[in-house]
């Protein structure tokens, strides 16, 4: 019996205080028609050693690769200091700190994480966490649905990671909120501001700002903002926090600043893992705070006047306010923002401008490389952060996995999400590239396209 | 102190910066940031002590017995921790080519079918990042299943008044009416409020059961004939699910959806918030509906199906499949208990809150439904004690932190005057429970005899009783840099 | 400036603190002449990343081996939790428990690894641990010494670890204490009790008694503690851990007992990593306890009459009685011991008997089979624990390389240790061993010596 | 309570414990277990619940500011953890066959050049496991040189009297008589005695220097000169190399032979007392007597040198190759370090020690050698404090740990009275030596105001003040069963 401590002479004690003669007992208001538990596909228990066999044998089919690819998750170097103490069992095997008084750790640590994230997005507030980024960029348009009053429409570039609009479309669509997409520029990769003439029409509570976008391009953020604000619409920025290291923040757009951004907070000291559990951030202005989803954490006082956190602004949560709360939304991703809030301590604003500027320059240094090659072409002309798009002189699929039998995942096939872009590919270099690394993909690539 | 407070301007931790960049000039000048960036400049070594004496200053399931009801506050298995984060299983791309995660994939089918085989349904997917985020998929199943029909006048979802806050918050997200329904003496939910609400409109109900008053609802199958037969469809809230694992399974009950909390009756970590998991589980008729991505065996090759394999899915909910972590961490807590072991979670469950019920009982506190079995939880309402002593139910879970214990969950469900919601879990032993009751005992004679103590509780905790009203008064949800530097 | 925090600003404020102009100046009390610290073989400084990426690089160069090598150090399944918990900061980075109030973590646990280790050998005290196996024999032999007064001289039998012996040689030589070995019977592996009629007339400090000795064979520990005690010698009990799962532990040995015992902890949740660091343990009767040399932790009270735990004997220790000292030592292998404290609370004693005999039994099953070889010999017939010699028809060194190259290390070559065994090598089945993995090891031996 | 007492007989850990074996047989009745194994029986949750909660009690480095004089508690670099943790150097056998192990093995070999530079010495073996046994391997190989060369008369070595006891111990563990010379009033080792003390039987000088005193032998040049004059060989005992790391090499000072202690200066854990690590430099005329195993590098194949390589070897010191682990953390950092970093280590961690004294002078404490610069450590003297006040050093250590910080070293060394033995280390920040120096004037001035409140110290602390004197008088070593169960 795994993890259950009874003995045969503590279930005899219990039952007999309860007044019951067996275990089975116990369950004797639910109807024997309905009982019958036989499980026929869990297999017998395996000892610890067991499965850990199975799974060091089965992590060893996986392999390592040297990966290239990013699209929404990025490698970067991880400190070791953060899941060694992000793991310890306080943060780990705690709950929610409802009961705050014995939740302090949990609780300044995400009120350092919200300040870290303001200062980070140049936003006055940030929530303590969502799911992930795409969901998170969902709860930003229901958020700019509620406070805009009269319209239910959002408006979405084309640009904008395509399964961050899919999600954002599964969310809000059992809401009669429509999302209408806007294209993008076949030469620059961005979403080009003369492009929003065609709406100039009609109503929109909101407008999504991807910076840098899913082509890895920069977006003209300035003039995209001021024309949401112009429309009376939220603008509302999805953002890499990594590249906001050098970027200038959604706070800062335009004459007034974005209203809210969100975004994957993975970059930040979250290990790729097959996608999760990831974190999605959010953050706003101070006039939208109450409409931000999500758990806050306050600083306030203890009776003794000691500084102390809680959570706070509970009445716009599902707890409280069940139907006529802000989201349903009640579990965040504590831990891996207690690994994310750990990541930014120890790196700091230099290591985190340093990580986000070699990563940059990595890309760079690639493109440079790869244009060398006969057929691979830069596909826009839009400035980068760490990530572009490249066209292949032959199949992207057949190309991709000569590459994977060399270890190297070249990047990703943009055949399913873009496909007048022919055979393209998505190509990420971080800080974690060596020139040798750079040296190997195009040597690779080279005889790959010529194969 | 704060980390912002440690500290000083030109502070580096050089281990973990790389050389700077040669190359900057591709951001065009009018992009870059101008504004300062407020992370603290502190020393690895700073941050390290900060963080673990932060740690310190938790409760958690590794320190504390932490009986809090509609949580599952069980042991989480270290090994599932360590094995979940095996370096390649860290380092894999979530757009890598399934070719290069077969080792993965295989543990996301078998978890698949096991889950299918606990809650005896036909399809599950596993991406739902939470349990909040499984509802608002089941209820959006239930209404693209309606929509697919042309049965689009049904606007109305019926949930118990003593459902989680979720339930009808989710029911809104998905755009329908919440009919709340109301419970009778004996903790059941009230057949002819059932019958009542029922009807054309009726899209479906959201039940927990056992229900968040710790009792399980006697006629569920009564209740599924009601609903099935008004053309609604049943949606299974999995929050207790470990009450019953192994013992009945939803789908034996009627239910056509589920969603399983995974950081629950599967014991991934809560985190101090998350993440959580929540897999849902669909009887036939939503197969078409599911969520992607869910993960095929073909020949002994596993993929993913997307939205090509499966034309009426809902859709995508999360950016890549969920949280992959947490539910590597569920697969090897599943293989650890096998299928005795998971048979035993409930009876252990079960035997722990009947065990601790009947001494709290023989201890002076009043039961709120004593004709009943508990089921994983139970119910002790302090409606007299704070009549007679002034002193509440917040008062008495405050006072058990100063013995040492995380409070039970207080004043939920709503319907329950001064209530403590009590959940053990299985993997607390006798002498634990027996401990509580001591505790919990020395509490009830602390109110009748020095209640200005115990309303002052507590004592022993980093701080003293935090000011809830100020802190939503004044907010100061982020540190500012003061005027001077400090 | 790795680790170190100094702003120019902190810098400048100490200097000025201190009354010096530059930190060069704080070393002008050594003569220049001394001075010239370049550093020629230190390479420059790598970050986090790269030295992790450079570690995991090698890590995988010296890959993963189905192991089958025993030898003194033994492979058993690690609770997940043992190393999760060592590695506790708290426990990791905190020193010597000399100030007993600000470690009661450490003294606690290390009072209840005596009482383990008390109970595992059958004796009535323990130490808090020694550096090695080795190393904890060569302190046993120091302590029979001078307990004994008369005789400086030690009866070592033959079939005690090879390296234990020269490991005793070395330490104790300086002092002029002689080590006698004893032969060992070539039919069964032991040393008989006729042998030592050969020593009848000679007086000795102790007769060392290995169990299981290093040919995995059981010894006749009985007749030879009784034999010591009728010379008016100590028995010295050198064991492994394990084993005494199962086994009759020294203090029960003969009519009354050994009177030391010590051995290799590793066995006791400890890594393999190429041999270290590991911890000694070392167990004696009550009336030598003053003689034992290493840390001793006991159970007091505080000033309010609270139960806790202190350092005590120090008086026998170096940093109080220097040159008279029990011992020179002074670290013990504290992290090593919390991480076996952990481990055998996790086990307990059902589950320490188990993994003992599951050690046993896959070493019966994997002898039965290789049996079946031609060619193949067990070469002595005393009983085994978990480890045995056998005999191979070719050299062991090539058949063992063909081994390796199917990722198989199929045990340890003894031409060094025991010429005149011949070809034969020491093979070991601990519990981790499934019976494929039993299947696979006899399935390539049989390839191997056919090739 | 102590793991025994959460335990109850028949409860166990079914996850760590494989199914019983079928085959038992091979081993004769007569040698099995009779007597009953005191294991607890708890279950996974309470061990980890139990152990998790001792950590809590300790202080260490990642928590508390620990200025303990002649230990070096610096940071440990958790990358140093975990990639001396990876998977496959932890499954490592220690006599699996060297090509199995070369990733290793490089590390061991780059190690061993990095410590002959930083030491400048002619070779380095990594065997010993701590500083005590890397002094008795040091002075057995001054023994085994004597030996060789028939100088057989020399029977004694000479040790200052601020000494280490390790090192008199150590001498006599190797056979040698220990001659102890006087300090003089500046800190440094009296001349004239040692010119009295040095001779015909002179087998060598162990020396620390920096002192134990927290000062530099300033006449190190001319002792070597005197004690090579006479014969004998000069040991550097490395416990305080940190304070001279990249400045000063003791083999450019003339020593034969030195232990480095990892575990200071090279940063690897104290673990609660170890695991240490501490190899061995030796001069040119040492090498032929260099403890086994040592590696070697072959074109590009690193491989152990063994006695065959090495035939006049003092031999073997431990069971495999020492503490590998260990060694791979010290690897890792002084990668991290690098040499620029090297040489950093002694400008801060002398910059903080001066600072730190000269603060703590300005509040009024009595420094020891106030005219002397402080090594990396310096020593306070109470003296007049415990006259005027009656409060010990012993009280004012113990009043730190209320203040939140761990002790300096106290009573050490023997022949300055009253005294705190004070090492800041260079990972410490000045805002901490500035939070300790405030604490240290409140104690100061409690010492005045409230002598018998400082003397009742500690009251924070998880015990109060504990009785050593009856823990060695009533020796209580291991727990024992009670006659009736608990």
């Amino acid at each position: 019996m795994p993890f259950i401590p009874h003995t045969e002479e503590d279930i005899q004690a219990m039952l007999a205080s309860i007044g019951a003669k067996t275990i089975d007992d116990l369950f004797d208001e639910i109807p024997p028609a309905l009982k019958g538990g036989s499980l026929k596909q869990v297999p017998p228990a395996l000892s610890e050693m067991e499965i850990s066999r199975l799974m060091l044998e089965r992590a060893e089919t996986d392999g390592r690769y040297l990966n290239f690819i990013g699209a929404g998750a990025y490698e970067h170097h991880i400190p070791a200091a953060v899941w060694q103490i992000t793991t310890r069992g306080e943060f780990y095997s705690s709950y929610t700190p409802y009961q705050a008084e014995a939740s302090q750790g949990t609780l300044q640590l995400l009120y350092e994480y919200q300040t870290m994230m303001a200062s980070l997005t140049g936003m006055d507030v940030s929530n303590a966490s969502m799911y992930d980024g795409a969901s998170a960029l969902a709860e930003a348009a229901l958020m700019a649905v509620r406070s805009h009053k009269s319209s239910r429409r959002i408006l979405m570039p084309a640009t904008v990671h395509p399964i961050y609009r899919s999600v954002v479309r599964a969310i809000v669509k059992n809401q009669g909120i429509d999302v209408v997409e806007i294209p993008y520029c076949r030469e620059s990769g961005q979403t080009l501001p003369e492009s929003l003439d065609a709406f100039d029409k009609e109503e929109f509570a909101a407008l999504v700002i991807p910076q840098p976008n899913f082509f890895g391009v920069l977006e003209q953020v300035d003039a995209l903002t001021d024309w949401a604000h112009h429309k009376n619409a939220l603008a509302i920025g999805v953002v890499n926090p990594m590249a906001l290291a050098l970027l200038n923040p959604p706070g800062e757009w335009g004459a007034k600043g974005a209203d809210v951004a969100v975004g994957e907070g993975q970059p930040l000291g979250i290990p790729l893992s097959s996608g999760g559990p990831y974190f999605g951030f959010m953050a706003c202005k101070q006039a939208l705070v109450r409409q931000m989803p999500g758990r806050i954490i306050g600083r306030t006082t203890d009776q003794d006047g000691k500084p102390g956190f809680v959570l706070t602004l509970q009445a716009r949560e599902q707890h409280i306010r069940r139907s006529k709360a802000t989201s349903n939304i009640c579990t965040n991703q504590g831990l891996m923002v207690t690994a994310a809030t750990i990541y930014m301590a120890l790196t700091g604003p230099e290591g985190l401008r340093r990580i986000a500027s070699q990563s940059h320059a990595n890309t760079l240094t690639l493109l440079e490389k790869l244009e060398g090659l006969k057929g691979v072409k830069r596909i826009f002309n839009g400035s980068v952060f760490h990530e572009m798009v490249i066209s292949l002189p032959g199949p992207a699929g057949d190309i991709l996995r000569t590459l994977k039998s060399q270890q190297i995942l070249g990047g990703l096939n943009l055949e399913d999400y873009y496909p007048e872009l022919g055979s393209a590919i998505l190509v990420c270099a971080t800080e974690t590239k060596t020139p040798a690394d750079l040296e190997n993909y195009v040597g690779y690539l080279g005889q790959a396209i010529t194969a | 102190m704060l980390i912002f407070e440690h500290a000083r301007p030109g502070r580096r931790n050089y281990s973990q910066s790389p050389a700077a960049a040669t190359k900057t000039d591709g951001i065009p000048q009018s992009l870059l940031r101008k504004v300062p960036l407020l992370l603290p400049e502190v020393s690895e070594m700073d941050a390290v002590r900060h963080y673990t004496r932060l740690s310190q200053k938790n409760f958690s399931i590794d320190t504390q017995f932490y009986p809090l009801g509609s949580c599952t506050m069980k042991y989480n298995p270290r090994a599932c921790n360590s094995l979940a984060m095996l370096p390649q299983f860290l380092a894999r791309h979530p757009r890598a080519p399934e070719s290069t995660g077969q080792g993965f994939l295989a543990c996301m089918y078998e978890l698949q079918e096991i889950l299918k085989d606990v809650t005896g349904m036909a399809g599950v997917s596993l991406t739902p990042m939470a349990g909040a985020q499984g509802e608002l998929i089941g209820i959006a199943m239930i209404r693209a299943y309606h929509e697919s029909r042309g049965d689009t006048a049904r606007n109305e979802i019926i949930v118990p008044d003593a459902a989680h806050g979720t339930n009808p918050a989710t029911a809104v997200m998905c755009g329908y009416k919440v009919v709340e329904i109301a419970t009778d003496k004996e903790g059941d939910v009230d057949m002819d409020a059932l019958k009542a609400a029922v009807g054309p409109q009726t899209a479906g109900l959201m039940l927990t059961n056992p229900s968040t008053l710790g009792v399980f609802e006697k006629n569920v199958a009564e209740m599924s004939r009601i609903v099935h037969q008004a053309g609604g469809l049943l949606y299974y809230d999995g929050a207790n699910l470990n009450a019953i694992l192994g013992k009945v399974k939803p789908g034996d009950m009627g239910f056509d959806v589920i969603h399983i909390n995974l950081h629950k009756t599967f014991s991934t970590p809560h985190g101090g918030g998350g993440p959580g998991s929540a897999p849902v589980g669909v009887a036939e008729r939503l197969l078409p509906f599911m969520p992607v991505p869910v993960v095929a065996s073909e020949s002994g090759i596993y993929r993913w199906l997307t939205e090509k394999d499966i034309p009426q899915s809902i859709g995508r909910l999360s950016a890549h499949m969920g949280n992959a972590g947490v539910l590597l961490r569920a697969y090897v807590y599943v293989r650890l208990l096998g299928a005795e072991g998971m048979h035993r979670v409930a009876d252990f469950a079960a035997l722990n809150a009947n065990y601790l019920m009947a001494e709290l009982g023989k201890a002076g506190f009043e039961i709120a439904y004593p004709t009943r079995r508990a089921s994983h939880e139970f119910i002790v309402t302090l409606k007299e004690l704070k009549e007679k002593t002034g002193v509440t139910a917040m008062n008495v879970a405050k006072r058990l932190l100063d013995k040492g214990y995380h409070a039970p969950t207080t004043y939920f469900p709503l319907l329950v005057p001064e209530c403590l919601l009590i959940e053990p879990a299985e993997t607390e032993s006798k002498e634990t429970l027996d401990a509580f009751v001591v505790s919990m005992k020395e509490i009830l004679e602390e109110a009748h005899t020095q209640p200005d103590m115990v309303k002052g509780a507590p004592y022993s905790t980093p701080v003293r009783k935090l000011d809830d009203v100020k802190a939503a008064r004044e907010l100061d949800l982020a540190w500012k840099q003061p005027e001077e530097p400090v």
